[in-house]
């Protein structure tokens, strides 16, 4: 890794690190801290849904199917059976991954507006299980008094804390994915998604691989679940409906399908403006908000990072003209 | 880089009564015919006459209605075409199926991917042995660019090459993939006089490599220069079957080619590539 | 109090099924003339059935046109609706990827439904029956008059688009730009109008699936999302563009919902028709209707 | 009726900039009155699913924070009202009140509007020392009481609405009973205290069907029900599944088997689009929407009345009962503020030990054991006559 791409990772890196100390003092912005905890859960989802639907091309709307799966099972086994959350996780982790298989391997053999649905589908089928199972779940009126979550013993309360313990998560996955796509694996799936044919035809196993990054992203969605149920500590099934899973898609799409950091700059951004800046605009905010997606998917259809990062290249180095 | 070594002379592919059908088409009756090992197999005939459908049937893309396919001894009819490609068959597509995003070198690093094993873990977690197999990926694909002339492009997007360039990549994604059998699909299509001549040099070496070459193909010209055996397809069959010059003068070949209104003694156009 | 009185339930449920069945054929046909013609799957057909309903409120109350003008009034404002969403978005979009297309169409539809958040509040409103009269007593089933009406309308639409696209040029040429618009435009089809047309025709239908069922279930601002989900999985169950596959899923989807509901767990009765529609995905992606080999040639 | 209806179309833009200028009222005024100004925080579901409850309080919390400015303020000190809507969405509330506790740094808050979000943010009551009053009904709110000392809830809980319903049933001789509730936080609380309560009754329940929010046929629910042999139907649901049941049930001719709803139809709205078909359906309801039919002599009556005219006068809206929860939870935050200022821990302990508070929905008798303060008489049992409330015999 030369220095010259480096830098702009260490740069993000060391302001993450310093995010919560900056924001304290000032008390407008201070509580960004939560905002961001949030944002680093949620980032979690579309990184997977990055490598899913980014470079392996293959579009999901049930990753909020998964986040659910993963929250309940941590959320049922540490406060049912009272299991130590670091082992729920997992669990959990299994759990949407077998349901990922199961569904998976039929799914993916559709293409286009049928695997939309397909998953679409499924994923309200779950939000209606989640809904129904009131014995397990809670039902609509949600689950309550879920135990948080300890590192070492120590109960991991306060913001910054928190903030730390999801955004360590993030880099895990961050560098574990971005070490897939540089790899033979990767390069398979960005081949899957360029021309599907020829891949299947250099024996790649197509199907196979689709599944895999399928359960993939169902395992960090998952993760991502448990995350979020130790933070909040409470549950409701409309947290994990479909319209957190396209706002998980619009995350990803908005912020560039086709870069990791798209996945992750475009979930902060969306974050902040669903949560955070919108308020202003009151019973205008559901107006802006479909405005705002309209305009990037009208102007800026490759995302705003990737459109971003054209931008610098293109002052870098010019492309030789294109042949067909 | 070694082609898998098979045991004895037996014919690399055997079709046995490969019967296609689409709907109420039939686009394959019922073809027999061997392809011995090691040779320049040439396959021509009109448009429509079933080669992309026939080469679409060897290489797993479709499943024929009917008929046995066996390459390398093992029956291949009812396979995926990931795993024949595993078993040691390549080839490129009629309309250039390439990876346009991805760079020319990133391109043939795919072609590696059925010859190396590192799963999802190892690629995640950059193991030891990962890392070994990600650099010998790097230098065979560039060893494979180097073979076809394409060294200099390494690290262009595929997309960019000009037409003839992109055909010749093909060959070299193909090519990495270790093949005992590579089907090229009308690879000349869209080449200029120049570039089909340095093709045709391409494939003879391809050949002294030891890898037998199925070449589905119009220009008459590169055909009739570096076939060993030619075989012509006719409305789904076989018409005929033999060596260039026998091809060359067999009436019905020409017959079929031009149609009713020629007669045998206006001499053999075919002879001087005008078609 | 013994149910003598009353006929079969199976009857009642029967009913009810088909009711709230032929609202997803209608919502199924507006998704497949769309698709007909740009192979687009406008996530937004949901919030064209919402604002048919919201805006015939608005002529019968506001404006105090009698119930049948404000019917048309209301599918002529959909309309308009319908071109302002092919014009102004669908056009700019000419490149715009499957998936890209999927997330504009999202994104469209949350813009009318804060639209019509902002103009019609969040309460929801009412229209009368187009007949007026209660329930009337059939064999001893209940039988309400504007289920008769929303019947009638899916019927008479129905019979409508299949001529139009079977017999008439028009309707021949709209598809013709679906196959192959450059082809179209070869032989003189104005793609464009065709589109434009395609765009309208299907927010005229979404309307008048909005101001018949408004009557009997009321219409709010957040209507739209559900009956534009259950329109899609009637519209894939019956094979994507087949017009009678949609009015046949539609009313399918309806009776297992309703049926459901009434002998398994009125809990679940959504999921039955989820699970219905992925086995269709899964087994059957052409739809019950679609033909196999159409299926396989369309392009995604 | 054309006109009034014409009116309020074109007065929504109107109340819009109404809104706007309201807004912008507030702040001057605030400094008019000098001092320190007392802040309450306040977070209601505006938009989402329970949109229709949401709007109401904001509406009764914005107008009684400018009545009291308008006074002067408490002690001297201008009362500001920082109010967000959390879209009837658990993560956007919790993320609303972590605002109001850090940032906005407010003694006391009040709301969230449904049951599901109160829960999802009491631990962050505890945790953070604040005390909150919910607009929501679930006893799971205040209770087990240990886990819940800082959070307090105005509206009367589904055991309350249940008891009464259950009274009056076992009065007229019904024992036999089909209920049918909705799938969202509401119903669910509801049906849980439905099964719960009816043994204590001797009440039996023949049929249990649910239904969605969002649903547009409930007739497979009350043909079921029609057929259990049941002796009257209970629907525990809001918002428009609420005025489907009733027309549901008149168009299957069930007016033998009586109709129980709710006190989520507890409002004019729901009346008005049920029209006639609503004619003789019970629900025990709240103070705030009889006000009129009360005897002179009623303590609340005269708090009821006032509120009810200055709603009216401001919004040309019917009140709502949901509007009711937020004027107990903003006059007990107001009283709280009055006896001890914006000390957190004051106001709880203020809060728990406040008696015979008359506010819309009873009178409030807290205690640390009862952070709910109401029981089952501070509701009516109603019945719809010709489009309107009456006290049922």
């Amino acid at each position: 890794m030369n220095l010259r791409k480096f830098a702009p990772v260490a740069a993000f890196v060391a302001f993450m690190a310093a995010f919560p100390w900056m924001v304290a003092p000032f008390d407008a912005i201070s509580h960004y801290t939560d905002v961001m905890v949030f944002a680093g859960i949620f980032c979690l989802v579309t990184i997977g849904l990055s490598l899913l639907m980014g470079f392996a091309g293959q579009i999901s709307l049930a990753q909020a199917a998964f986040f659910g799966i993963g929250a309940y099972a941590s959320a049922i086994l540490t406060g049912r059976f009272g299991w130590n959350p670091w082992a729920a996780m997992p669990a959990g982790a299994a759990a949407a991954a077998a349901v990922a298989w199961i569904v998976g391997v039929p799914a993916l053999r559709l293409k286009g507006h049928y695997l939309a649905m397909a998953t679409l589908g499924f994923g309200v089928i779950v939000h209606i299980v989640l809904n129904e199972e009131v014995e397990w779940t809670g039902g609509p009126s949600g689950m309550v008094d879920i135990p948080g979550l300890s590192v070492a013993g120590v109960r991991v309360l306060s913001e910054t804390a928190w903030y730390y313990l999801v955004w360590t998560f993030v880099a895990a996955a961050l560098i574990f994915s971005y070490h897939v796509l540089h790899s033979r694996v990767g390069r398979a799936l960005r081949a899957i998604h360029e021309a599907e044919k020829a891949a299947e035809a250099m024996g790649v196993p197509v199907a196979s691989y689709k599944v895999q990054v399928f359960v993939y992203s169902a395992v960090l969605a998952s993760l991502a679940g448990s995350l979020y149920t130790h933070y909040v500590t409470f549950l409701t099934p409309s947290s994990f409906d479909l319209m957190w899973s396209v706002r998980f898609v619009l995350m990803v799409v908005v912020g560039g399908m086709q870069s990791l950091w798209g996945a992750v700059l475009g979930t902060v951004f969306l974050t902040f403006v669903g949560n955070e800046w919108l308020h202003v605009f009151a019973d205008f905010e559901v107006l802006v908000y479909g405005g705002i997606l309209l305009a990037v998917a009208l102007l800026v259809p490759q995302g705003l990072v990737v459109w971003m990062q054209e931008k610098l290249s293109r002052r870098r180095e010019t492309l030789l003209p294109r042949s067909e | 880089m070694t082609s898998p070594r098979f045991s004895s002379s037996d014919p690399i592919l055997i079709l046995q009564d490969v019967h296609m059908q689409f709907g109420g088409v039939t686009a394959l009756k019922g073809i027999r015919y061997q392809v011995p090992r090691g040779i320049v197999q040439s396959i021509i005939g009109p448009n429509g006459a079933g080669k992309t459908t026939l080469l679409n049937c060897i290489s797993g893309v479709l499943h024929p209605t009917e008929g046995r396919i066996s390459f390398l001894g093992r029956r291949v009819e009812r396979e995926p075409p990931h795993r024949i490609a595993a078993l040691g068959m390549s080839r490129t597509f009629q309309h250039v199926a390439l990876f346009p995003q991805m760079s020319v070198l990133e391109n043939v690093m795919v072609g590696r991917h059925v010859r190396t094993r590192s799963g999802f873990w190892a690629a995640g977690l950059r193991t030891r042995s990962m890392r070994r197999e990600e650099a010998a990926i790097g230098r065979d694909a560039r060893a494979w660019l180097d073979f076809v002339g394409l060294a200099d492009a390494a690290h262009l997007p595929a997309g960019a090459l000009p037409l003839g360039k992109q055909k010749i990549l093909e060959i070299a994604r193909a090519l990495a993939t270790d093949p005992a059998l590579l089907l090229l699909d009308e690879p000349a299509g869209g080449l200029n006089t120049r570039e089909t001549e340095e093709l045709g040099e391409l494939i003879g070496r391809i050949k002294e490599r030891g890898t037998t070459v199925i070449l589905v193909e119009h220009d008459m010209n590169l055909v009739m220069t570096i076939s060993d055996r030619i075989l012509v397809l006719y409305y789904g069959q076989p018409l005929a079957s033999g060596v260039p010059d026998e091809i060359k003068e067999n009436p019905e070949v020409i017959q079929a080619y031009l149609g009713d209104e020629w007669t045998p003694d206006e001499g053999a156009p075919i002879m001087n590539g005008q078609l | 109090m013994e149910s003598a009185g009353f006929g079969a339930a199976w009857l009642q449920y029967a009913l009810g099924g088909i009711t709230i069945g032929a609202i997803y054929a209608l919502v199924a046909i507006g998704y497949n003339i769309i698709y007909n013609v740009t192979e687009i799957i406008n996530f937004a057909q949901g919030e064209f059935v919402m604002l048919g309903g919201l805006f015939a409120v608005f002529f019968y109350e506001a404006c105090g046109l009698p119930i049948l003008a404000a019917f048309l009034a209301a599918v002529a404002a959909v309309a308009l609706t319908g071109l302002v969403l092919e014009r102004y978005v669908i056009r700019n979009a000419r490149q715009a990827t499957v998936l890209s297309m999927i997330i504009i169409t999202i994104a469209f539809s949350i813009l009318l439904k804060g639209g019509a958040m902002l103009a019609w509040g969040k309460d929801p409103y009412r229209l009368p029956p187009f007949t007026g009269g209660g329930s009337i007593l059939w064999n001893g089933v209940a039988v309400q008059p504007q289920a008769l009406w929303v019947l009638g309308v899916s019927g008479i639409i129905v019979v409508c688009l299949t001529l139009f696209f079977r017999r008439s040029v028009y309707g021949k040429a709209m598809l013709a730009c679906a196959d192959n618009p450059a082809a179209a435009r070869l032989v003189g089809i104005p793609v464009r109008t065709m589109i434009f047309l395609s765009f309208m025709l299907s927010a005229a239908i979404g309307a008048a699936a909005g101001v018949s069922i408004t009557p009997i279930t009321l219409m709010e601002y957040d209507r739209g999302a559900l009956l534009g989900l259950k329109g899609f999985g009637a519209a894939v169950l019956g094979g994507l563009g087949q017009f009678f596959g949609a009015l046949v899923a539609g009313l399918l989807l309806g009776l297992a919902e309703s049926f459901c509901a009434g002998y398994v767990s009125s809990g679940y009765k959504d999921a039955v028709a989820l699970v219905l529609l992925l086995l269709a995905l899964f087994f059957k992606p052409e739809g019950l209707f679609g033909s196999k080999e159409a299926a396989g040639l369309k392009r995604f | 009726m054309v006109g009034g209806r014409l009116a309020q179309c074109v007065g929504r833009w109107s109340r819009i900039v109404l809104w706007v200028c309201v807004l912008a009222l507030m702040v001057p005024a605030g400094v008019l009155a000098g001092g320190e100004p007392y802040k309450i925080g306040a977070v209601f579901s505006v938009t989402g699913g329970a949109s229709f409850l949401g709007e109401p309080e904001k509406r009764t919390a914005e107008m009684i924070v400018e009545q009291v400015n308008a006074q002067g303020g408490i002690n001297g000190h201008p009362v500001e009202l920082i109010l967000y809507d959390d879209e009837t969405d658990a993560t956007k509330c919790n993320l609303a009140v972590k605002k109001l506790i850090k940032r906005d740094k407010v003694p006391v808050i009040i709301g969230p509007t449904t049951s599901g979000n109160s829960l999802a943010v009491v631990g962050l009551a505890e945790d953070f020392k604040i005390p909150l009053i919910s607009c929501a009904a679930s006893y799971k709110i205040v209770e087990p009481v240990e886990s819940r000392r800082w959070v307090f809830k105005v509206a009367g809980s589904d055991k309350h609405v249940v008891g009464k319903m259950y009274d009056y049933m076992k009065a007229k001789g019904i024992s036999r009973i089909g209920i049918m509730t909705v799938s969202d936080g509401f119903g669910a609380s509801g049906r849980e205290e439905l099964l719960r309560l009816a043994q204590e009754y001797g009440i039996t329940v023949v049929a249990d069907e649910r239904y969605g929010p969002k649903d547009t046929d409930l007739t497979a629910q009350l043909t079921k029900i029609r057929e259990s042999g049941a002796q009257a139907v209970v629907n525990w649901s809001v918002g428009p599944t609420a005025v489907l049941a009733v027309k549901g049930w008149r168009d299957l001719k069930m007016e033998g088997m009586p109709l129980f709803q709710s006190h989520g139809f507890g409002s004019k709205k729901y009346l008005e689009l049920s029209g006639d078909a609503a004619e003789g359906v019970l629900l025990p309801l709240a103070r705030v929407n009889v006000g009129p039919l009360l005897p002179d002599d009623h303590p609340q009556k005269k708090v009821i009345m006032e509120y009810k005219q200055a709603y009216e006068a401001k919004y040309q809206e019917p009140i709502s009962s949901f509007g009711g929860h937020a004027w107990d939870s903003m006059h007990l935050a107001l009283a709280a503020l009055k006896a001890v200022g914006p000390d957190p821990a004051k106001i709880r302990d203020f809060l728990e030990n406040t008696k015979n508070f008359v506010g819309q929905h009873g009178i409030f008798n807290f205690s640390p054991q009862d952070h709910n303060g109401l029981s089952k008489d501070d509701l009516e049992m109603v019945v719809v006559k010709k489009g309107d409330w009456a006290l049922a015999q």
